[in-house]
């Protein structure tokens, strides 16, 4: 009975989505937007979902953390999704963090991992380096240094990239770029000599980083090098999967400010939700939705329980939350009329957030053609 | 080991040993299903044998009492053994719209006569049903229909016309609605009837579809004198038992189109066959990306499915939402065929005769038929209208 | 003011769609159905388009035609298209004729052409050999033989084949399948020896065969051995925008009707057609309609005036109509409900026929693609 | 040669001599429009020299009565002009609502004191206009406006509020729809008002839309004064001059966005600088196909255009397809800029700042903008109302 939740899951669900409406509701990321907020998130409030667990899902109870699973990291995830609450998750929890448990040595693991799991610290995965979701397509090149490497190259998307306190970066020990072979992974702290972070201004206001890697020394060596590419993809699914959870939070809130507007304007004497056109949208969104969430749900799900199937689940579930999170936003603003494009309200961020949701990590497209590979054809 | 887990054991192990190797593969075509009835045909040996053994166990119904003919066991147990019978890919031993659709009527609201004058023969295939909802002025409408029957004496007198009644020229029985009361609001006046197909004044003609013959008939009522007691429920409450019974029925179009699909070649070999590959992919990267869109929107429904399932076991009530499973599962069905057909090409444009594979003229068939399906057991555009008003519960 | 049509154009069509209401509506193409016609279309509806010059169209004054252009058969088509009504004027009047008149010799031309322009003569072209529209897919193999060349090859769509008179027959004189060099055109006698053409029954009951040739003698060459394939592309141009003129015949009938359906059939007390959700639809089908419609009757025009831009535009008008016309009647078999799927009434033909006719020279898939690549991208 | 062949070619000498090549490429954002008004700017001397020489040929509003500050144009000059200009790729030497929307209607329907006191003006370029429609209670359900106007001796005192007013914040004249009767039938307690921006108790407050800054203003009407000389036909009647008014509006729309567009790359070619060529085709098959599909469907909208204007031209009379090409050209818009952010990726999701070029942030920005296309101007939704009842004649 894996879709139905545990108690514990319920009760995770519910302190996430009273943290959220109390502490980052979506007028929370407009007065960081509107304050130009040097950081993009609320330090404080971070802390406060570390405080009460969400940084340390993943994380193993001897480094600080819970040793929860994605499938209860989603629920958090999409419970920010609906208040499109800017913080660290993506960046540290669901990249940064697993790629130092996965392949970091203890000393590293013992250092880094509780200071994530208590809101402290972020690491954000230097990896996109084009204009679309490539995962081999990397030229950042490793050099064998003084016992150790050093990385030249520029990022062109790191999550967080301007406030993280360390980076993991994928660069390449030999072949040529979109070779899956030869790539590698290194720890290196934002401090080190030649990390140069240039902050995005993206249509979301959420953070993002141009970081360029000047004959960077790595601080450390992440597993084999050469041989990082199936750690490395294995943690985007995890990545993948649970930013499809904030997408389908994202897109379950926009509908429901829809259905609650076509339920109170009235035009025409009448509430716009009586009109049948309108009606029959709604209703084919509604289970475009409910077949997203339950393939969502399921991704996360065959993550946890180490399903064979669990890749081309994620690719099947960010394909299916890219599109109707794009629709449902869509459809928002064209429901809502004039009142929907302007700023004051709120369904613009919607309609952004999903854009740069659905790039990052792969489009639709990308994963649509992912899935195909996976089954086979 | 718990009970249910004994009787899992127990079920699998009789069914291995009961179930005929022909019958553990899908059926290529409708004419290999069993129905039963007076006129009862067998397409093979096999079908007979694995009937007889089913019904005889109580597995036609098996979670109708043992006293009516069925198998008597819990709901828990009614469902492992469902999950045995598609573990083993075991056909239907009797499709049977008695038993889907007016056996759980009966047991709700017929009288303890009613019930052991039918279920018993229901269960046991002896008698075929067929159902009279439609009527040429009531489609969507169908509240709106206008077959009368009056009342005279112990008896009914039933004159109008029905649609759309599957297998009515070979049914024994027919459960329908009848208005028995056109002057009160048009809901109040229907009520729910059993009529023997032997009786005088019936009519039937079968009907032709786009896609070649089919199962549907038109049905014409001339002063049928049916016995007061065939009334199931009182006279005019004979709406509420249609509306639940609708939702078995919508359940049941989802569930046997699944089955006739497994039995196709997917749509990615013949991609492959028709259009050829490259390094082990579809060459052709369009109609390869529109296969990926169509195969993840098919797994996301099933998960969906799944999901409901699930949530309607952990005690969750079941909803509104077999309008979206009727509505999503339909229109996926005619994607699924239209794309076969495309694939195919020239190759998938075959009606019959020389020329064509049996596969191929089915594509032709099946894409046509599947027109049908969103129209069929309440319209795309009413479950839209019951998800938009009960579900979503936007006004009126 | 070419979208405007002239007087004669006018009386043109006004007297297609008399005829063709009084002569082929679509209870005639039932009938030839029903009664498992060996002809497929009736001779004597034929000879009468034909006496008043339909099938002489694009056949010069000189040899029995009328001399007009694709812009008038266009007109004629169309008005076929709204009755689904059966006649030669695809195989013979849009291929084998203008590819006798474009390459063939004085002598050849001197016969045929008058027996088409009479409605004595079918002459169907054997092209196509696999499930998908190829055009220079062929294998079909012609050697030098006497004086003349001997042809060997199986082709699988042949419309009105199993009634042709003659054969225009694309065989390969050089090279391998797919390349456009290599490949002739040769007239070919249905009665010679080693021609077996064997009817395929379609779903749209129309006339097409399969025609195998065994060592077959041609009975003459048309035009230069192995530099066919421009002349065949663009006689293949006409006959895909004049079956695209006759899409949007059958496109507007069935729109036509289910208009008329939706503002008689009456559900819930009122005409369906009150339905805001169906209103809606149709009116966005509409606009799809005008709009295929420009692009076809453009395309037409483009042919008659030897514009460089016809084959492209030939390819966005044919691509068009195949969506609108399966849409169109997709849209009427759900808007007529239970009645649209029975044989009873003719929505079915009009679904079948929109089948058929969107493969028969290029699916829309296929004319995207050609659009894309006469576009430079 | 013809009087209208004459025409043409003095025109274009005209136009070849006249027309700086500055102003024969298409603008490059909406800050190098000129607008005309009391405070009026010009991006640059090139621009200033254009709506001058325009100006005082009367072609910025050629076939207006020269009376009127027009150029007393004939219909049929006055396409050729519009042929002519566009032939040169000429930008509008003066774009204006008061030219576009106001003039007809007073031309129409104004009295000889309101076309003296008002059009040259307008023609010339020397008071800017905005329209006064919609309020925050009627949008798609424009006739239920509510601001009030109330007659006091030869005033009206209006009170109310009007929302996506264009350049309120610029204008110096605005015409309006106001409600001088709450008691009748809602439109026929309409009238049209002509109102100066600068009467006591106006105050506009701009509009800040999800693609950032925007023309569209708020603006709060307390109890000004208009006097009743202003009142465009008869008290009552502004109904049908608005609606005759959107007609123009619709028209606008289409023709605006167009020109826009003509600046921008073309996705083609962002597509195989973005995603790589093969053999000199865009690399990615599905977004090439995807294309293929726009740039047909584009083509086709182009073609239906033309064909309607010839028809028109032939004398056929203009009809509702006006709301077929707003419907078609703003879901067309919305294609092309949704499909030019997807092409670009990460570098279509720059906001503002380094990191992206001006033309990728004018992706974002105008992917955003064209949301609102088809909202503004009669939404979507009204235009499908339209069309299936006026068009297509089904029942209300």
């Amino acid at each position: 009975m894996s879709f139905v939740l545990t108690e514990e899951q319920r009760a995770i669900a519910k302190a996430a989505s009273d943290l959220v409406a109390r502490r980052a509701p979506v007028a929370h990321l407009r007065a960081l937007r509107d304050s130009r907020d040097p950081v993009g998130f609320s330090r404080e409030v971070w802390r406060e979902m570390a405080s009460v667990g969400f940084a340390g899902i993943g994380i193993p109870e001897a480094h600080g953390g819970s040793g929860l699973g994605l499938t209860e990291l989603g629920l958090v995830l999409e419970a920010c999704g609906r208040a499109l609450a800017p913080t660290p998750l993506v960046s540290t929890v669901l990249l940064g963090a697993p790629l130092v448990l996965a392949a970091g040595d203890e000393a590293l693991r013992a250092r880094e991992l509780p200071l994530v799991a208590s809101g402290e610290r972020v690491i954000a995965l230097a990896h996109e380096e084009g204009p679309h979701h490539a995962p081999t397509r990397v030229t950042t090149r490793a050099e064998p240094h003084a016992g150790g490497f050093r990385l030249t190259g520029e990022k062109s998307f790191v999550l967080d990239g301007h406030v993280a306190d360390a980076f993991v970066v994928v660069a390449r020990v030999a072949g040529e770029a979109d070779d899956p072979r030869g790539l590698a992974l290194f720890f290196v702290e934002a401090s080190a000599p030649g990390v140069h972070a240039t902050r995005l201004h993206l249509v979301d206001s959420r953070n993002a980083a141009r970081v360029r890697f000047d004959g960077v020394t790595a601080a450390a060596t992440l597993g084999v090098p050469g041989e990082a590419f199936a750690l490395l993809d294995r943690v985007l699914d995890g990545a993948r999967a649970g930013l499809a959870a904030e997408m389908l939070g994202g897109a379950d809130e926009v509908f429901a400010r829809t259905l609650a507007y076509l339920k109170e304007r009235q035009q025409f004497g009448v509430a716009i939700g009586s009109f049948q056109a309108l009606q029959h949208r709604a209703a084919d969104l509604y289970c475009d939705l409910e077949l997203t969430r339950s393939v969502v749900l399921e991704a996360l799900r065959a993550i946890d329980r180490g399903d064979p199937e669990a890749a081309r689940l994620v690719s099947a579930a960010k394909a299916r939350a890219g599109t109707t999170f794009s629709r449902a936003t869509a459809e928002a603003v064209q429901m809502h009329g004039g009142v929907g494009v302007t700023d004051e309200l709120d369904i613009g961020f919607f309609v952004k957030r999903a854009r740069v949701a659905d790039v990052t990590f792969g489009d639709s497209a990308f994963h649509r053609d992912r899935f195909a590979r996976l089954s086979g054809f | 080991m718990s009970a249910l887990d004994d009787f899992r054991a127990e079920a699998r192990a009789w069914l291995e040993a009961n179930c005929p190797a022909s019958m553990r593969t899908p059926p290529s075509s409708d004419d290999e299903d069993t129905w039963g009835g007076r006129r009862a045909t067998f397409f093979s040996d096999d079908a007979r044998l694995w009937f007889e053994r089913m019904r005889d166990r109580g597995w036609t119904a098996p979670t109708w009492p043992r006293a009516y003919g069925g198998g008597g066991l819990s709901e828990a147990e009614g469902r492992v053994l469902e999950e045995e019978l598609r573990r083993l890919g075991c056909r239907m031993a009797l499709k049977s719209f008695g038993i889907w659709m007016l056996g759980p009527v009966l047991l709700e609201a017929g009288t303890e006569e009613q019930k052991r004058e039918h279920l018993t023969g229901i269960a046991r295939g002896e008698l075929r049903w067929c159902q009279g909802y439609s009527e040429p002025g009531a489609g969507s409408d169908l509240a709106s229909l206008g077959m009368r029957a009056v009342r005279e004496g112990d008896h009914y007198v039933v004159s109008g016309q029905k649609i759309w009644t599957s297998h009515a020229d070979k049914a024994d029985w027919m459960f329908c609605l009848v208005r028995t009361d056109p002057s009160v609001p048009k809901r109040d006046g229907i009520s729910f009837l059993l009529v023997d197909m032997a009786s005088p004044g019936i009519s039937v003609r079968p009907i032709r579809l786009i896609s070649g013959n089919s199962p549907f008939c038109e049905t014409f009522f001339d002063g049928v004198r049916v016995p007061a007691r065939n009334l199931v429920g009182r006279e005019g409450g004979g709406w509420a038992i249609a509306t639940s019974l609708l939702k078995h029925e919508r359940a049941m179009i989802a569930r046997i189109r699944d089955a006739r699909a497994e039995a196709e070649e997917a749509l990615e070999s013949i991609a492959k066959r028709v259009l050829g590959e490259a390094r082990g992919e579809v060459a052709d990267r369009v109609v390869r990306a529109e296969l990926a869109q169509l195969g993840i929107d098919v797994l996301a429904n099933k998960l969906a499915l799944r999901r409901a399932a699930e949530e309607v076991a952990a005690g969750r009530p079941a909803g509104a939402e077999s309008s979206m499973f009727k509505y999503c599962g339909t229109e996926l069905g005619k994607r699924r065929r239209e794309m076969r057909v495309r694939l195919l090409g020239l190759s998938g444009l075959g009606w019959e005769g020389e020329g064509f594979t049996p596969a191929e003229l089915s594509a032709t068939r099946d894409w046509l038929r599947s027109r049908a399906s969103s129209i069929e057991g309440g319209s795309s555009e009413i479950q839209l209208n019951i998800l938009a008003k009960r579900v979503l519960g936007l006004p009126a």
